[in-house]
């Protein structure tokens, strides 16, 4: 974690050396990315065959930052995150199967239908959901940040969102006034080198999502996002300096969006060279490497491990299959919350 | 029950309710240290102290958006915009957060934030004379509420302060002075009423916030000439309380809706249209509507004056209606 | 004439405006190399380059207020925003300062500059599936468009172009796919000017953008069962022609306004207020207004389907009209 | 003018030593300040006799940036301001009298008494107005700049704005886009240490503005505000860059707000003390003494200067009162300029 004072000591974070988890956490963190991996290939054949609707954004190949990130935080910090949400509702343990049934709109979704890919939350797991408006819920999570801050609880906030958003105005006047407040908010940008069809250098004054930190003296650090221990490692630091009153802090991950932005993008914008080229750093395969080599994991761990994702993914689809559509009542009903005096 | 201004009636609602309930927080722009630009919030950061009352710098949507992350957090923020017309910086999070949150995520958590800003002019100009009620209004998720009296101001606002839904508090710089009866002790006035104000058999006036007052003062005029007018209090826009103006429109067979923004889809639309269904067949004339010149405000004052609705308006028109 | 889709109606207009004027230029997110996520600008950037068709940061407050700038500075700058959803993040630029310019500096500098945007939805959920259209007809000083054929698209866009004023154009996501007759070579569309698509003697149905074609489609099922009803286009919602809407009403006794929006302080509410005013003794039954059911959209498929008005309420609708 | 990857360079721009200006040029700065000052003085007394209303910003204390900055650029370079925009407006040589009209809300005003203190415009003189939405007039500015480059014309764009209006989402994306796009672009932060009553520190995360524009890789440059040669320097050297196609640069002046935010300001934020001691800083007496010192002035010049000055307000205190109210039917025209084709 590198003050902003000292801007030229920026680094970036790899960090590849042993192993920093148990072999069971390790073996749980890559059952949650390949998880991840496996529910996205299944929805998106689902949205293929048109029992999926809408935008749906996905988030595979970028597994390591949603997982990582996540097994450096407490369960009850809270989690504000945008459309591209997949991957963090499953690290934060909702139920695949309640997951896949928002994504087919039926009633026994995670939001019961009305919400779907780009909105899953769950306020129980202090996931506060996943926003479709751009830079949007940045504000949110400065929010929470100081109501955890008001109440005295060790809680932080984290906001999650990409390269892309830090160009909105939202972006600016959510760090600025965190840092005034000092609030324990941690900011994770997932660079993933596009927002849209628009390299971050297109749409970017500053190719560093770091530097961005500076105007704010928010502490910021770059992080290998394809490396699920670094980005642990990093969020277990960025959260204890929150925790403890420092403010704000903020990390910059790298990684590469495997698929299109949405579903249906032509993807006229990169060469399928460069993506077969990135598809390399996959972040799955590498910590595979990392855990035969430092955590005695073998194949048949990881054959395990894929059946029963599989199992799992293979589950949700059929509860979702399965599940009615909501009752045309629930079109009218939560709307306002119940009116009912507090005192 | 005493005298309070408006200003007093607002500020004695805030400092009541954070007595009551530790989660009641207030930020927003020079409502601390200035003690807001309206005074609403003067003596409060003394009371309070800086956790309670927040200065915040000029964002309004982190102001709002914050607000509403708080409110998820459990606190009851009063977040405080300097004039609605900021409230197009902040438009986004009202609009896609605040009304929204709960429906889309499947009920499984509210908003009860409260948006509190005053509309209104004074040689302001265009772009700080503006009225955007009809717009929020038309949001289901929203409450919108803009009162017209110190009572109603008051109660109102610590209804907002305990509702467990997002409540946009329009209020108007020109009422701030305005003077009226306060109950005593603690009350709240619940959303979704209107009130009759007056009651009159020849026509029946709607109005709200401080062209009330101005329907109320011509209505007076009107009755030294022996023409009686019903005024309607709408109080709240959003749940809209039309059944005393329907009730009252199959008496007078006539209705007057006067509002200070725009006629052109604002709240006199709305209104309008269903009087002109649910009392179609009550009606003696066409449902008429008077608002502001459909102009951006000019600053000069002669021409800000003219662009303006006025008592002498509501007069004439009233008695065109019912010749 | 020849058939054209609504989107290739409009890159046209586009592109020929482009090759007759060095001064328009399009700006906003992913209409260069992306082609526009809607396909509209697709080929655009090929054949005028990176200067005149310009990708941008996600940053809607600058991307219409550059526009604005570069209008002011003399040229004729084309904002495309992704979605009109999207515009709630550039509200201050539409309202305060494109609206309001030419009036507020005296009349010394207009500001020609043309806001491209579609409504709709498609399981898109509640920030993503709005339309705004009553909110901006509401503001004196702003041109809004929102054409429902590919010949009024093109035509309505071309005058955009031309004009000397702020347009928002609103197009909308489910007509891009839609082919109809473009008269062949340059021509344009007065603002302001409704058209009868249909004329009938039973009901008058006012519609504009996608719920024009519903209509349109309802009313020749109501034919089979000998209910005739006129169709009138706004095509434009300011300047709004009611003139023939009144004239038809006349005839017909009964009208019906069909929108995508909710109803309530929608177009509809204006629309209605107008003919029961201007109507007023013609009218046999009250004005009826059909719209979105008021809640945030929905995700899921079968309830999305439920919030949108349909064929089918409209026969229903105009059939309880007439009895 | 220091490059932002230097960071640790940033320096303060204040050069006192001898004067970069003709004798004639200097006393005309001089002038210019003094006008300022005394129109606002008339505007004072004015609305503290009813005779001018809404919301008037007084410039008084902080002459020397709109009269050095606009000495550093073409008469052709567009200028865009806030409401505070009495000084640039009287330093751009728009007449006395049409805008003292204009306060009045006269028919004879700039913009026939339709837009007042805040909106102060004339597009013959590439001033483009004051507005009075915080950071709202930025995209303009980037706006103008580009259209500027489009049309390869050799102007510049100023966008003026104080401390507080760099805490808006506008003003962020706004450098964003004009660093992307290269676009010549100046930015004129006037920090005159209050955005109303609420200090820098307490609403910015980071003291000096300049921080800022390293977000954007901006070039920035801090300076005295109250030394108008030094403002003139550093607006010379930034429109040079910008004109040479380097893209936007941004320049922070200090200063100090003398008078209450607008008319009406209890100022409970400060001490009079504190008012005070700033007052000692004068702009006007401080080049007084180097106009002196340097260039040959006399206390005669400055009397013969004065009495011209003083004659100028009271003229156009009496154009104001002597000028028409707008005709009733101009409350009508202006809504839409003239719908002609133009092809
Ligand atoms: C305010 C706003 N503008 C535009 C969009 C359309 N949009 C959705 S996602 C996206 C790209 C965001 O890119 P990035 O922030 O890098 O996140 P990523 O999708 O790469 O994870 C855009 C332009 C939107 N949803 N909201
Ligand atoms: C969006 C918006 N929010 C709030 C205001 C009210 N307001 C007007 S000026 C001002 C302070 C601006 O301070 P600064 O930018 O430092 O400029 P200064 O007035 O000091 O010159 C505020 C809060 C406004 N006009 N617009
Ligand atoms: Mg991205
Ligand atoms: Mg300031």
């Amino acid at each position: 974690m590198i003050n902003t004072a000292t801007v030229a000591n920026i680094q970036p974070a790899t960090r590849d050396a042993t192993l920093s988890v148990t072999r069971e956490q390790g073996l749980e963190l890559w059952r949650q990315m390949v998880l991840i991996r496996r529910f996205e290939e299944r929805a998106e054949q689902a949205y293929t065959e048109g029992k999926i609707g809408g935008f749906m954004h996905l988030y595979i190949g970028e597994e390591a930052i949603a997982v990582g990130a996540l097994a450096g935080l407490n369960p009850d910090d809270d989690v504000v995150t945008h459309y591209r949400d997949h991957g963090y509702a499953l690290a934060r343990d909702l139920a695949p199967n309640a997951l896949m049934a928002e994504l087919y709109g039926k009633a026994t979704g995670v939001c019961k239908g009305k919400g779907g890919s780009m909105h899953f939350a769950d306020p129980r797991k202090h996931f506060w959901g996943g926003y479709a408006i751009v830079g949007g819920h940045i504000p949110l999570a400065v929010g929470l940040a100081f109501a955890a801050q008001y109440q005295n609880q060790p809680r932080v906030a984290v906001a999650i969102f990409g390269d892309g958003a830090t160009n909105i105005g939202m972006f600016h006047e959510s760090l600025n006034m965190a840092k005034v407040w000092n609030v324990p908010l941690i900011i994770l940008v997932e660079n993933n080198q596009y927002g849209m069809g628009t390299a971050v250098q297109r749409a970017s004054a500053v190719p560093d999502m770091i530097t961005k930190a500076l105007a704010y003296n928010i502490p910021a650090i770059q992080v290998d996002g394809n490396d699920v221990l670094a980005m642990r490692e990093v969020m277990l630091n960025a959260a204890q300096n929150a925790r403890r009153g420092e403010g704000p802090q903020f990390i910059e991950a790298h990684t590469y969006r495997w698929r299109g932005h949405s579903m249906g993008d032509p993807q006229r914008y990169r060469s399928k060279d460069e993506v077969e080229k990135m598809k390399t750093r996959d972040p799955i395969a590498r910590f595979e490497n990392r855990l035969l080599e430092y955590a005695r994991a073998t194949q048949d761990d990881f054959a395990r491990g894929r059946a029963e994702v599989e199992r799992v993914a293979a589950e949700a689809i059929e509860f979702a299959e399965t599940s009615p559509f909501p009752d045309p009542a629930e079109l009218y009903t939560d709307v306002f919350a119940p009116e009912v005096t507090n005192g | 029950m005493a005298e309070q201004s408006y200003r007093d009636a607002i500020k004695d609602a805030l400092r009541e309710e954070m007595r009551r309930d530790e989660r009641v927080f207030i930020l927003g722009e020079e409502v601390g240290v200035w003690g807001g630009t309206y005074a609403v919030t003067r003596g409060l950061y003394d009371e309070f102290g800086a956790k309670r009352v927040r200065d915040t710098p000029i964002a309004e949507s982190v102001i709002v958006g914050a607000a509403i992350g708080a409110a998820m957090g459990g606190l009851r923020p009063v977040a405080e915009l300097m004039t609605i017309n900021f409230s197009l910086v902040a438009m986004d999070q009202i609009v896609n957060n605040a009304s929204k949150m709960f429906y889309m995520f499947g009920g499984q958590f509210s908003c009860p934030v409260v948006i509190r800003t005053p509309a209104g002019w004074g040689q302001l100009a265009a772009t700080h004379s503006q009225s955007f009620e009809a717009w929020y209004a038309s949001l289901p998720g929203l409450i919108v509420a803009m009162p017209a009296t110190p009572r109603d101001a008051k109660g109102l606002l610590k209804r907002a302060l305990r509702s467990n839904n997002p409540v946009m508090f329009i209020e108007h710089a020109r009422l701030y002075n305005v003077v009226g009866e306060v109950p005593d002790g603690d009350y709240t006035i619940p959303f979704g009423v209107s009130e009759i104000k007056r009651a009159g058999r020849d026509v029946t006036i709607v109005s709200y916030s401080r062209m009330l007052h101005v329907a109320l003062a011509a209505a007076n005029k009107l009755a030294q000439e022996n023409i009686e007018a019903t005024v309607i209090d709408l109080r709240t826009l959003r749940p809209l309380d039309l059944a005393p103006v329907i009730e009252s429109v199959k008496q007078t067979h006539r209705a007057l809706i006067v509002e200070e923004d725009w006629v052109t889809c604002g709240m006199g639309a709305e209104i309008a249209a269903r009087i002109g269904k649910d009392a179609f067949d009550y009606l003696d004339a066409p449902v008429e509507r008077l608002g502001a010149i459909e102009v951006p405000m000019p600053y000069s004052k002669p021409l800000e004056a003219l662009a303006l609705p006025e008592e002498k308006h509501i007069i004439a028109r009233v008695k065109e209606m019912l010749t």
